[in-house]
């Protein structure tokens, strides 16, 4: 199909709207986090825009989301709400998990996003126990589970891809490959540095994607989405990508050259998609400004949200530890 | 009213009819572990049960003890209530991330928003001559994680009873069945009904001296109680029976009453169970102490193969005896 | 190559006897087991002995071997002595592993013999540790790794694989798979059953043999040593056997069928290659008695050495938790 | 004899010089784990090593916790030195196996053959607001490990000279680095010899009540000590040093001339270190103390986000004075 083709289908400015949220939401927290607003580690989203929004346009209300700490963009995205996710930042009472978690560990049972996993591969095997519950439970729905190439690496992965293809679980594993696991490049790490050849030994379906192009994104994801609800069984997509940024605050990015940053800064998906849009007479100049307009606003209430935010009481430390009797899971 | 019907039966076939009443009355309940299907568990526990409830509930999962330990979690939170079986507490290790960083957390680290309703079954203990990687007993350390609970049936009403109360818990709690009580055989009622998981219990009321065991070392202690009793000593025993959180109250009313405490464990004495008994009790009862809390525990051993090698290194009846004479002040 | 042609290059007998060493030594085990002379675990290698008869020949006495619960054979065809194994299983100071251990775990640093792992895995990051420290030494030894089927669901399998595929390590990892983890059949534990095909996908040369024809193992050892000696890389063996025993002295055995076990035993490694020995007019009836006979005497010493041996002092409890200071490892 | 030349540095330098020499003096050494290499450490400590040493040397791993640590147990035991990172003490977690069952268990399972000379380094400890799976202290609960030795560098000098001796023990050692130390900046020796790795420290000489600390809680003792020294009570404060096997000796003596003491453990109070020295203490030296022996320990949840919550379930100066006012008897 045409690049118009697909764009006039795609509604290409919804796509857009979803990236410029995460960017611009980043780009806020990296000043609050100057202004030490928020604290502890932030991991930047920045540049694999295009995963997150092309991915959950294949992600429906009822399925379930599985996520790592690298994941405003996910959570965003997925429909915590931009507040939620800010005053979390913030560590208020109203921060979508209570100010107990932070950047690394949004949780929401509302949107069915099931964390925030901070330990590299932590989230894979939960997300397996999600997708059998409700293959035990008879629901048609699937989890789609995000991770990093570096969790690739992992005795975890490794066990849930075999326990997922074996049991035939509606997973959709989601690896955002963007070459680097921390300070380590992805030759470095695995010795089979084709991702999707590696879950394909799993006997499992798989492929690689422009992982920079929101709309091939979302048009693999539908396929592979399709591919577990309708066919009953795991899906993997290796979405190769970069991250713009540094790994988290902390690191002053010795493994790399500025001219690779700036070489995939050139296949940076949200000027891309603007451009196709305006290309195909989708979108024009005003049409931009009107879209930042609203992320910016939906970012001022979120910030002035979570700035009127409550911190807990130190009083309820303990709360939480343990569930109260009667209390159910989320189902 | 006619007395309840009585049966004969093991710790074995008691933990199964737990399991299959659990299976029968919520199809929530599914049980998942290495071997626990068509061989029948690896100590027999859950022999027939694929038979009658299927494949569906009686899970046969690859030696992958982190993700299938993963999976119960994420199926707990997904509304199932699984019951997780690790074959022994010495393969928890490869699951260890997932029971502390997961299990333990996601309830408090989420806001409250998810209770992980999962019970995890794993046999412990020594005394077979299975050697160091085979004869850990953990619980004990286990204790230490927030967001867990741990239950250590000690007894066949425990054995029978305690798994609803833990499946009816929206925490994690964690079972331990030590591996030498399988077969310990006795009578239950018939149809016997829950039993309480918050409580230890006096499982022999005494006067002198407070013997505090739990799992496999209630026999010891009970052994040990005899012995002194012959030399016209009343020890009184506590079976811990929940390990996490400690039921300090029961502890500290029998101490006070009896002034001197022996805490028998299975677990290396540095950083034991028996260590934290011992600390609270002296916190808490320093005053009413007459002698500081002795510690009968395992020697600080991987656990050798040769068998008076184990036994010198597993606490012993005549080394609890000891440690009582020695907290009454009576020689020898 | 014909068969015959094969035989006389081989010293059939030779390996025919070390098979049967293998197998009448565990008969005996079985026997003191039932007469509490041996106590714990006792897994037996009955009917996968062609496996370790056969690798063994490609392994040199500077290399190293690491390997699992299931190693009397291992051990023994490795060249611990039949005396100081059988001690060790009475739990004698006599023992090779000074009656700590059991047959589980037989170590012995004069043959370069790594132990008896009873974790399912565990083992396997050692091997790569010892083929690491070979390679920074510089010396061209390789480390020989034994692992059930049931190994390869374990994460350490996948994190291993991929390091010594990385790394270029010298392992020769030996997979004995006789189909079942336990109770659990292969396709029941693993959705991919061609286990070389999973290693392959680690970038690894690997291949399937048939782990009842000694000579097949022996040849497929031969290539895969010099492809890790010449080549300073991994390479992986599917060794495809079986057990004819329970798993362990306590296995009722329900997840299997008796008319399985005998379709298997028709396979059995040692009277194929006393047949193939027989046709090729290289041994007679009175030279496999004559073999017999050593085994037997071999045996008889073992036994009569181990119920000599003494019992360690129960005073020594607490020696060799710790290494003394100037204790050096074993190199 | 002029005095020696002095240098300015941080924890975080002091640690890398001691790589450096290790390498240096050494060639049986070499640096292992996650980001060592390339990214210069994650909290900076190898930056530049792997320009000095080169890759064969200093070496990146793929996120493989099990795998690399068991390597380098492998390594040591076929004649290397390694040191291993493990990049924080979360993660260590899922290595345990290896740990426990090989590190620790293979010199005594093989009956004395196998010896593993193997340092491994973590980064432990909370206060960052890094949350519940980023902020564990599980050096004293791993110290529960026979055949572990553990260490717990809290000055310049220890993170500057423990690693040398560790090197030189035949036996598997663990060194625990607090993340909140990294920046401490200090004057040392330019050429310091080892120090010894047995003893416990008395950091602040005092005869009324005795503080034992480790790591990073050492500080936390000496600013409740400084602000007891305010109301004219003198404490004591030992640096434990080392967390396996413990210094009795030093704490006895302590005790015995204080008659009080307080622990202060970053770890979760029920079944921390804390608790194994509290019983210690009782144990051997209840006839010499005036009141029981106090804790102060991290409270026991998943350690939350919110700075607030954070530093509440923290051992803090004013917790422990007032803990150490409680065993002294002195309200308020
Ligand atoms: C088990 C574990 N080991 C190490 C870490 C430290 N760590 C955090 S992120 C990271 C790199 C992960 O890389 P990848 O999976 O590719 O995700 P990315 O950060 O690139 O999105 C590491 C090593 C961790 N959080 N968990
Ligand atoms: C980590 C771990 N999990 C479980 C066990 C219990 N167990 C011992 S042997 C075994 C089966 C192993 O099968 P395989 O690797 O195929 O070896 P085989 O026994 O067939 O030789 C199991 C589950 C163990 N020893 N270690
Ligand atoms: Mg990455
Ligand atoms: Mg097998």
């Amino acid at each position: 199909m045409s690049a118009a083709g697909r764009l006039a289908e795609a509604d290409g400015r919804h796509l857009l709207h979803q990236m410029l949220r995460v960017r611009r939401f980043e780009e806020r927290c990296v000043e609050l986090y100057s202004a030490t607003k928020i604290r502890g580690f932030l991991h930047l989203y920045i540049g694999e825009e295009a995963v997150a929004a092309g991915t959950m346009e294949a992600i429906g209300p009822k399925d379930t989301v599985v996520s790592t700490y690298r994941e405003h963009g996910h959570a965003l995205l997925r429909g915590v709400s931009a507040a939620s996710i800010m005053a979390e930042m913030y560590g208020r009472v109203e921060g979508c998990s209570r100010g107990r978690g932070g950047s690394m560990h949004l949780f929401d049972a509302g949107t069915r996003f099931y964390g925030g996993n901070a330990i590299v591969g932590g989230g894979l095997p939960l997300a397996i126990g999600l997708a059998l519950a409700d293959k035990l439970r008879g629901l048609n729905r699937l989890t789609a589970c995000f991770f990093g190439d570096g969790a690739v690496a992992e005795g975890e992965f490794h066990e849930t891809m075999n326990l997922a293809a074996l049991w035939q679980l509606p997973v959709l594993f989601l690896c955002e490959n963007n070459l680097y696991a921390m300070g380590t490049e992805l030759a470095r790490h695995e010795s089979q540095t084709d991702l999707a050849l590696k879950a394909s030994s799993y006997q499992m379906t798989a492929w690689s994607v422009d992982g920079m192009d929101v709309l091939s994104v979302r048009e693999a994801a539908r396929r592979a989405a399709s591919e577990v609800r309708d066919g009953g069984r795991p899906c993997f997509l290796d979405l190769r990508t970069y991250r713009f940024r540094a790994h988290s605050m902390y690191d002053p990015e010795l493994y790399r050259s500025k001219a690779e940053v700036e070489r995939w800064r050139s296949h940076d998906p949200i000027p891309a998609l603007t451009a196709q849009l305006q290309d195909a007479g989708l979108i024009d100049d005003a049409g931009v400004q009107q879209i930042e307009r609203s992320v910016a606003d939906e970012i001022d209430q979120a910030i002035a949200f979570a700035e009127a935010g409550t911190p807990e009481p130190v009083a309820d430390l303990e709360r939480f530890v343990y569930a109260d009797a009667g209390k159910d899971a989320a189902r | 009213m006619s007395a309840p019907a009585r049966v004969r039966l093991t710790y074995r076939e008691a933990l199964r009819e737990a399991i299959r009443q659990a299976l029968i009355a919520d199809e929530r309940v599914f049980l998942m572990g290495e071997d626990v299907g068509a061989y029948g568990g690896c100590f027999g526990v859950s022999k027939g049960l694929l038979e009658e409830f299927g494949e569906q509930r009686i899970r046969d999962t690859p030696l992958s003890e982190s993700a299938f330990v993963g999976a119960g979690i994420g199926a707990a939170m997904g509304g199932m209530r699984p019951i997780v079986e690790v074959m022994t507490v010495n393969f928890c290790l490869l699951a260890l991330d997932q029971i502390m960083n997961n299990a333990a957390t996601i309830m408090h680290m989420s806001g409250g928003q998810f209770p992980i309703p999962l019970v995890i079954r794993m046999t412990t203990g020594a005394g077979r001559q299975v050697a160091a990687q085979h004869s850990h007993s953990l619980e004990g350390w286990l204790a230490h994680i927030p967001g867990l609970k741990l239950l250590a049936p000690a007894s066949l009403a425990d054995a029978r009873g305690m798994l609803a109360p833990a499946l009816a818990d929206p925490n994690p709690v964690l079972i331990f069945e030590h591996g030498g009580l399988y077969n310990l055989e006795g009578e239950l009622d018939a149809d016997p009904g829950a039993v309480d998981i918050e409580h230890a219990a006096i499982v022999r009321p005494g006067v002198e001296v407070t013997l505090i065991a739990y799992g496999g070392t209630v026999r010891v202690a009970i052994a040990a109680a005899e012995e002194l009793a012959g030399a016209g000593v009343q020890a009184e025993v506590i079976d811990l029976r929940v390990l996490r959180p400690l039921d300090d109250r029961t502890l500290l009313e029998s101490v006070s009453r009896t002034h001197r405490a022996v805490v028998v464990d299975e677990g290396w004495r540095s950083g034991s169970l028996a260590a934290e008994i011992s600390a609270r009790i002296m916190e808490r009862a320093f005053f009413e102490l007459d002698a500081p809390v002795q510690r009968v525990c395992s020697a600080e051993v991987p656990m050798p193969y040769a068998r008076q090698l184990e036994q010198a290194a597993l606490p012993q009846p005549e080394t609890v005896a000891a440690a009582a004479r020695r907290a009454l002040g009576i020689d020898g």
